[in-house]
């Protein structure tokens, strides 16, 4: 299956990507993570446990335990600074 | 209920006369406006760009505006936040509240600015005399945000 | 700091445009709007007058105002009050603070509206299909208030 | 000695009077509440400890031990509703 994966803000910048559409088999975000972080020494280090991230599947806030399915959209970003 | 995430610049006086507009229920009006501030984690700011996630910024606030709706006895709430590049004393984002009662206006308008801080996609990249940089969230924002929690609160949010 | 009670009607855009002129250290203003509702106390209400004590009224919103200006980090703050005969839907009173971060804005301008309500000598006149009636203060008006007493302070207020 | 007495809102309309100038021997807030209490029985009831009433002394709210003198301006009145 697909999925897209989008970074904002400080991860944008760190991985040079705002969006991508990547194979994934169905699983957890920390499936996806686990795959993300194998992609190099930045990507292990800004998704590393001690990075404060935050992961939205379809435009909701989900935990590292939630199930991805074909066609979501999966975002990863920072936390939020708005206001 | 009123949500826009926009380039443009707001008229805050407007839109506060619109919240009200025809409805005589309403006696009190509690309004906040962030400004793009000269100083930030002690040094000076010059600008800011704001970032967002824009499938998702808009649907966020109006959750967290229905969330005050729920809570709190009120009539009506606008919630405005930009995006892109804003200079020096700009406004950055508006919340107003109409509701009969000040209590239940000044805690809801409190309430969505706590929780839009903590969970609406947006993020701030400053510009200062040493160059850009990305704002860091504040802990005082997110303590905030965890004092809302209510225990008694059986709605599943 | 500007305090005025008057009969005239009020800009709020204009006061809050003026209360963050020229200063740059503002990132937060919470302002609050106090109307003429069309029911109180189950009764529909078409329009009030209001009574003060012209040589009390502005000098205690000013020692109000001061005793918030101690109290939190906070830049300016503006209170209007309006006198005499009002509408439905009229805009009674503005209170609005400027500070750097929201949370001493929102707190201040709730101490302020809170204070003003349970302190500043202003009397509501009614008017209802069953005739006037001066306005019963509230009981949580007074709580409200008191919920803002400070054991720790030793300022001598 | 002569002192001012102002009345407000509901007390102004009860009294049916606005201000006055009254002579008062030195003395407290309760001194003279006991005076304009015996004016009659509209004066003993809106003045009444179960009224609830506030006193300024020269426009500060004060407790009916505080001590009046020459000159001063006394204001009695209603709780206040303004807001």
């Amino acid at each position: 299956m697909t999925i897209t994966v989008l970074y904002f803000a400080r991860l944008r910048e760190e991985f040079g990507i705002a969006e991508e559409s990547i194979p994934f088999a169905a699983g957890t975000v920390a499936a996806l993570l686990d795959i993300l972080r194998g992609r190099g020494p930045e990507w292990a280090q800004q998704l590393s446990a001690e990075c404060n991230y935050r992961v939205a599947i379809n435009q909701k806030l989900v935990d590292v335990g939630a199930a991805i399915k074909a066609g979501d959209e999966v975002a990863i970003f920072p936390p939020v600074t708005g206001g | 209920m009123k949500i826009s995430v926009q380039e443009n610049d707001f008229d805050a006086a407007m839109e506060i006369a619109e919240l009200r507009a025809n409805n005589a229920r309403i006696g009190a009006i509690a309004s906040f406006i962030g400004l793009v501030r000269d100083n930030n984690a002690g040094d000076a700011v010059t600008a800011m760009t704001l970032e967002h996630y824009p499938a998702m910024s808009a649907s966020i606030l109006l959750d967290i505006g229905e969330q005050a709706m729920r809570r709190w006895r009120i009539e009506d709430v606008t919630v405005i936040h930009r995006t892109g590049t804003l200079q020096l004393g700009e406004q950055i984002v508006l919340v107003a509240v109409a509701a009969p009662h000040r209590h239940d206006a000044f805690l809801a308008c409190e309430f969505i600015m706590d929780f839009l801080k903590t969970a609406a996609p947006f993020w701030k990249k400053e510009r200062t005399a040493q160059g850009e940089r990305w704002v860091e969230p504040r802990a005082t924002d997110e303590e905030a945000r965890q004092s809302w929690i209510d225990p008694t609160d059986i709605s599943g949010r």
